[in-house]
């Protein structure tokens, strides 16, 4: 196991909200620039893995439980389902759904944005998950 | 209401299901099964007398699968042959198979092999009779290694692959021929002339192919040792696969197959039965000189099976109306001969446990009806005038001397003198050797066993005398054929 | 094969793809071999990126509305090999989990071993 | 001596592969060319159409979300596999 | 509403199984799995009767746009495969409803109900989708959650089979997606029916690339369906798996691909454009060989899920030989035995398990005389049997004939013997199986077998099975003619 340095939980607080910070960035502004649900979703995984090399996984679970994460996971995934085939069945039968927006905004595009959101929690979720099923002691 | 051609083969099946189901003690699956096969034949007769040209189809799944059934004259006599004799191998074998254990499954394959058997004397197109054909070796393994010995297991094994590839030879001419005349139901003359003629030696490969897969169940001599090596079965069922139910059905295939499927014509176009005739010429007296040297009697019969079904065969490879009625005869004279030689040798076997020649010196002093019956029968299977061995050969040579080949004749005499050769020993051995009459008790079988026996002595006998109301009803459907 | 030196991506991303799929063959060690399934699906992606690009024009992404829609790259492909991208990712990580546990029950990652032993056993 | 053997065909093969591989590339249009057959319709629509029916600017995501979300949707769904099998495979 | 079930059984699919993953309850979970099933075969059999109205149905999804979203094509074999599949899978899932407990330990047994759903999902997907790519990610889908049944059990081999078949299917589908990428650079289209009208006319100038992508799509697909030069990862892993995981992998799995590789040989490229390269004559071979060697190894084998596993290379033999014939009846004799073997194939697995857990032994030979001990389930095997080799009105005799049909409809009569002699090796290897079961007894001595009640609870999904196969065989002109 890794020591706990103290340098290490020094730099470890201003870093890790700097990277969910910007995760999040990169996720809500996937239909602006460059980006998406993945990628930012993998750098909010990066966040909670640096969190739980540096201050352990005790510390990890007491802010987020596997099993809320499994919850988000399966419920967002969920969501992603439904509301996809909500919009292809309103693609061809010209169903209500929410307006484009203006262009250029972060509140636009759609259930792009929304959906890049879901994406972003479950992507991070699941790689976090899978690490800390490869780190643990169990194997 | 021509439903009731479908009840004489679903009637056996279902009585064999039903003993499989119910597993009934002795008496009652005797009563089961002989009242089964009674009610059998008299359905057969009712419909031999008071249905004519009628026909059914089963399930027809697409142009070329429809389980077809027609019978005609031939199949009528060949329905009948089966059922009756099998009435009397009921009574047989109840006694010679005694009273031992898981007896059910025996005689339950024992009912649905009559059933099949029947369904292939109805069959009306070649894919049922092929279907029928497949089943009857899936429905006689069972009896074929009932003794379940590895010797048994090996023989099944045995006649499980010999049958298949006959089988599959069957199949590939099916396919080819199905490929040209998108049409497989029987008529008389044969399908392949209604068609275009195309090139000959496509049509000989298909004869070929179908007389040798055919063949493989009528023991044609390069596939004929499954049959000796199958004597390990109880002698019930030999005299049946002999006699009746898997030998005659390859025959009775083979003369579909020639008469009503390709058309002796295309096949005389083609050449392919002088090829065939050799093969035939060979079987018989092949199987008559090997039958000389076995000192098993059982074996002894069985080879002499195949010679004699070199016989029937040769009424199939030449062409004449005489020829092809002295092969149907002998079909039937050849079944009724044989099984009485089989009843006859294994009551030896039951009661005095020898199967060997020199063990039976003398025998005929202690069974007197049963050897008296085998002399009959073996007179007739000799072809000594009147009795019915001769009146099919006397057709056969006619047949030959009609299409010039002088040979016929010449060979039938010299195998007929091979079959004295190799059953007069018997009979010899069995009155004139051993200890004189006075000082051996006579003990002859009990009457489930030699009544049988010598009501087929006496059928023989009878159809010698008055073959003509079989000839008339050959005759009438070989009119349709030349 | 001037050819070549046109279509250079393509003819580079063939060449890693070979290296690649050599890795995955040649090696029995099983970390090498994912290592070489991963640069075969790299090379993959990379040929079937190299399909979209076009000279002189940039990524799809609109800055202003106004532009001309011609002057961007084909997005086809960029959008696939996100798609592509995950499921290796998704392959690797499953493959690695394997290894551990192999490594757990025979003490080796050696796949000609383990494939050995199960001759012995 | 066998082993050698498997890595010498594995060469073997991979060569070959490689050479088929190259003279597909020989037979494929020239890179970066404005006329391949892929800067087609398909492209052209894709180009025009994303920001008008869908409003993302990054034109990739709005393929990747709205026309074949359903890909994406798959996507979604290979990592929930995946994780269900690692999870799988260390319950014990 | 109708057109959109495809979408619907795919997604129901899915949504159960991200549900089934936060519910605790073992009751709850296999009802989940139970509804969702249930409703995708019925739906199922609602999407084959529209399209026995209207011959195919087309459905786009992203902004109803035929050429930039996702393409779905329903065509009659589409149909009949998918409720084929859906009614299987529903089998297996009633058969493995009290046999799960056996083979997986307690706290697995959610993830079964998961991937059986996700896996059915995918299949569904590849079977219907219309985009190369998409299929591509509904394939690797599929690849994922078979490996994940295959390692149900905790068990070395299960581990080592699932590696090897990792390793093989990552090969494959690299291959795969290198042919979208050739097929996307000369056409520029991934959706099938599109490609199809710029490949007609533009593939002389392009005839190595196309004939490359033939290649690369044969062989990426042929390695996934075990196509026989390539089928080294099926036997461990067929064999290893639990029995309902087996009989799903051998009888669903594999054709998938096999189907895939259909679509894109003669709806993407054409009759005269496959059939004016080599590719269909290697195809032929590779049929050939597996349909030979295939059976020659099953004789071999000692077990039977392993002998089981190497007749289905075997049957995937008739499959790819089917399609080798470059005709369209080739392709639909093709298509019939897909089905026919799903079933046969399906319930062989099925009843092999029984057996298997009855006498608690893989071996072949202490199987002797377990006719006594389970008549009925060994009668429903020999039915099977029967339809392997080849008994008529059984699917596999329809095949054979068919496939002889279209050989002389293509003038290679000597192709005849090929299937022939592969019927007569399949007599030598199911046959000693049911005559030792029925007929061999020196096994029974001494040999005191588990319980002897029949649990209908499992033989009703079998007889359902069994009596499918009967059906199929019934209907196969009407089938046949649909393809």
């Amino acid at each position: 196991m890794i020591k706990k340095d103290i340098i290490l939980k020094e730099v470890g607080k201003i870093i890790i909200p700097l990277v969910q910070i910007f995760g999040i960035y990169i996720i809500v502004n996937g239909h602006l620039s460059s980006g998406g649900g993945f990628s930012g979703g993998t750098v909010l995984a990066s966040s909670l893995i640096i969190m739980h090399l540096i201050y352990g996984e005790a510390y990890v679970e007491k802010n987020i439980k596997k099993e809320t994460l499994i919850k988000f996971i399966s419920i967002s995934l969920i969501f992603y389902a439904v509301v996809k085939g909500y919009s292809f069945l309103s693609d061809v039968y010209n169903l209500p759904h929410p307006a484009l927006g203006p262009v250029g905004k972060i509140f636009s595009a759609g259930f792009i944005l929304y959906l890049n959101i879901v994406l972003g929690i479950l992507v991070a979720s699941i790689f976090y998950i899978i690490f800390s099923i490869f780190i643990s002691k169990e194997v | 209401m021509d439903l009731i051609i479908v009840v004489p083969i679903m009637l056996p099946i279902l009585t064999g299901f039903l003993l499989g189901i119910i597993k009934p003690n002795y008496n009652n699956r005797n009563t089961i099964i002989i009242s089964s096969t009674i009610l059998n034949f008299i359905l057969i007769l009712y419909i031999i007398l008071f249905k004519h040209n009628v026909s059914f189809h089963i399930v027809k799944i697409n142009e070329f699968l429809d389980i077809y059934l027609m019978p005609d004259n031939i199949g009528k006599i060949f329905a009948t042959l089966v059922s009756a004799l099998w009435i009397l191998t009921t009574f047989y074998s109840i006694d010679y198979m005694g009273n031992q254990k898981n007896l059910n499954k025996f005689f339950m394959f024992f009912m649905i092999t009559e059933g099949v058997t029947i369904g292939i004397a109805f069959s009306g197109n070649l894919i049922t009779l092929y279907l029928f054909y497949e089943l009857l070796t899936l429905s006689t393994f069972p009896l074929v290694i009932e003794k379940g010995s590895e010797k048994a297991l090996q023989a099944g094994k045995k006649y499980l692959i010999y049958s298949f590839f006959g089988a599959t030879m069957v199949l590939f001419g099916i396919i080819l021929l199905f490929s040209q005349t998108q049409n497989l139901a029987f008529t008389p003359g044969g399908i392949v002339g209604s068609v275009p003629m195309g090139n000959p030696n496509f049509y000989l490969f298909i004869y070929i192919l179908l007389f040798l897969g055919f063949g493989v169940k009528a023991a044609l001599v390069p596939f004929h040792s499954w049959l000796p090596s199958a004597m390990v079965a109880p002698t019930p069922v030999s005299s049946l696969l002999h006699a009746v139910a898997v030998v005659k059905s390859g025959i009775f295939a083979l003369g579909r197959m020639t008469y009503y499927i390709l058309g002796w014509e295309v096949i005389e176009h083609t050449k392919g039965n002088d090829y065939m005739l050799i093969l035939v010429l060979i079987t018989i007296l092949m199987g008559s000189f090997l039958a000389i040297h076995q000192q098993n009697l059982k074996k002894r019969l069985a080879y002499s099976t195949i010679s004699q079904l070199g016989y029937i065969m040769l009424g199939l490879v030449i062409f004449e109306n005489s020829s092809y009625i002295g092969g149907m005869l002998h079909m039937l004279f050849h079944a009724t001969i044989k099984i009485t030689l089989f009843f006859c040798v294994g009551a030896i076997m039951h009661y005095e446990n020898k199967t060997e020649l020199k063990e039976i010196e003398g025998i005929g002093k202690r069974m007197p009806k049963t050897m008296l019956s085998f002399t009959v029968a073996s007179i007739c299977l000799i072809g000594i005038p009147p009795m019915n061995g001769f009146v099919s050969k006397w057709f056969l040579a006619i047949g030959g001397l009609e299409r010039g080949n002088y040979f016929v004749p010449i060979i039938l005499l010299l195998s007929a003198l091979l079959t004295a050769a190799y059953l007069i020993p018997i009979i010899s051995s069995a009155f004139f050797k051993g200890k004189p009459a006075h000082d051996v008790e006579v003990s002859e079988p009990n009457n489930f066993m030699l009544v049988p026996i010598v009501l087929l002595a006496v059928l023989n006998v009878i159809l010698g005398f008055f073959p003509n109301a079989l000839i008339t009803m050959i005759q009438s459907a070989a009119s349709k054929l030349f | 094969m001037e050819i070549f030196t046109e279509n250079y991506f393509e003819t580079g991303a063939i060449i890693l793809f070979g290296i690649g799929f050599v890795t995955l063959m040649l090696h029995s060690n099983l970390i090498k071999k994912i290592i070489g399934m991963n640069i075969m699906d790299t090379a993959i992606f990379l040929f079937f990126i190299s399909k979209g690009y076009v000279t002189n024009k940039e990524a799809p992404i609109v800055v202003d509305i106004t532009k001309n829609p011609d002057s961007y790259i084909n997005p086809v492909p960029s959008a696939l090999m996100l798609t592509g991208i995950v499921v290796a990712v998704t392959t690797t990580a499953f493959a690695l989990a394997l290894t551990i546990k192999l490594y757990k029950h025979y003490n080796t990652i050696d796949l000609e071993k383990i494939l050995e032993m199960r001759e012995e056993s | 001596m066998v082993k050698k053997m498997r890595k010498a065909s594995a060469v073997f093969i991979t060569l070959i592969l490689i050479f088929v591989l190259l003279v597909g590339v020989k037979d494929l249009p020239e890179f970066g060319n404005i006329n391949n057959p892929t800067n087609n319709i398909l492209s052209q629509t894709y180009l025009e159409n994303t920001v008008l029916e869908t409003g993302s600017l990054n034109i990739v995501s709005g393929i990747i979300l709205d026309y074949r979300a359903l890909d994406t949707l798959m996507e979604a769904t290979v990592l929930f596999s995946g994780l269900i099998v690692i999870m799988l495979l260390f319950k014990s | 509403m109708i057109k959109f079930i495809p979408l619907i059984n795919i997604l129901i699919l899915i949504l159960f199984s991200f549900i089934i993953l936060i519910t605790k309850k073992e009751k709850n979970v296999k009802l989940m799995s139970f509804a969702s099933n249930i409703i995708t075969f019925l739906l199922s059999i609602l999407l084959l009767t529209r399209v026995l109205l209207e011959d195919f149905i087309v459905l786009n999804l992203g902004k109803n746009n035929s050429l930039l979203g996702i393409q779905f094509y329903i065509g009659s074999s589409e149909a009949v495969i998918s409720l084929t599949f859906t009614f299987v899978m529903l089998m297996i899932l009633w058969f493995s409803n009290s046999s799960v407990k056996k083979e997986v330990s307690e706290i697995r047994i959610s993830f079964f109900y998961i991937l059986i759903n996700i896996l059915l999902a995918s299949l569904l997907g590849v079977i219907y989708s219309n985009d190369l790519f998409n299929s591509y990610v509904f394939i690797e889908v599929s690849t994922l959650s078979a490996c994940g049944l295959i390692i149900l059990k905790d068990k070395k081999e299960n581990i080592k089979a699932t590696v090897k078949y990792l390793i093989m299917s990552t090969i494959g589908s690299g291959l795969v997606l290198m042919a979208i990428a050739y097929i996307y650079s000369i056409t520029g289209h991934l959706n099938i029916t599109n490609i199809n009208e710029v490949i007609v006319s533009s593939y002389q100038s392009h005839q190595n690339a196309v004939l490359i992508i033939l290649g690369l799509f044969t062989v990426g697909l042929g390695i996934k369906s075990a196509v026989f030069p390539l089928h080294s990862w099926l036997p461990d892993a067929h064999s290893s798996a639990p029995t309902p995981a087996s009989a799903a992998l051998s009888a669903l799995v594999i054709k998938v691909y096999v189907f895939m590789l259909i679509k894109i040989l003669f709806r993407m490229f054409t009759y005269e454009i496959v059939n004016s390269f080599i590719i269909m004559d290697i195809i032929l071979l590779l049929g050939s060989m597996g349909m030979i060697f295939g059976s020659i190894m099953a004789i071999f084998q000692k077990e039977l899920k392993r002998m089981i596993a190497y007749s289905s290379v075997a049957q995937m033999g008739y499959i790819v030989f089917g399609i080798g014939l470059g005709t369209i009846s080739g392709t639909a004799i093709a298509t019939y035995h897909i089905i026919g073997h799903a079933v046969t194939k399906s319930s062989l697995f099925l009843i092999s398990g029984l057996m298997i857990e009855k006498t608690s032994s893989k071996k072949i030979e202490d199987l002797k005389g377990i006719g006594r001990e389970m008549p009925i389930t060994l009668g429903l095997f020999t039915l099977g049997a029967f339809s392997m080799v080849g008994i008529p009105i059984l699917p596999g005799f329809i095949s054979k004939w068919y496939l002889s049909l279209a050989c002389i409809e293509v003038g290679r009569v000597p192709l005849i013997l090929i299937i022939l002699a592969s019927s007569l090796l399949n007599v030598l290897y199911y046959f000693p199986i049911i005559i030792n079961g029925f007929f061999g007894n020196e096994n029974l001595d001494g040999k005191i077998y588990k319980s002897k009640k029949i649990e209908l609870s499992r033989l009703i999904p079998i007889f359902f099975l069994v009596l499918s196969i009967i059906l199929v065989g019934a209907f196969s002109s009407k089938l046949i003619n649909l393809f």
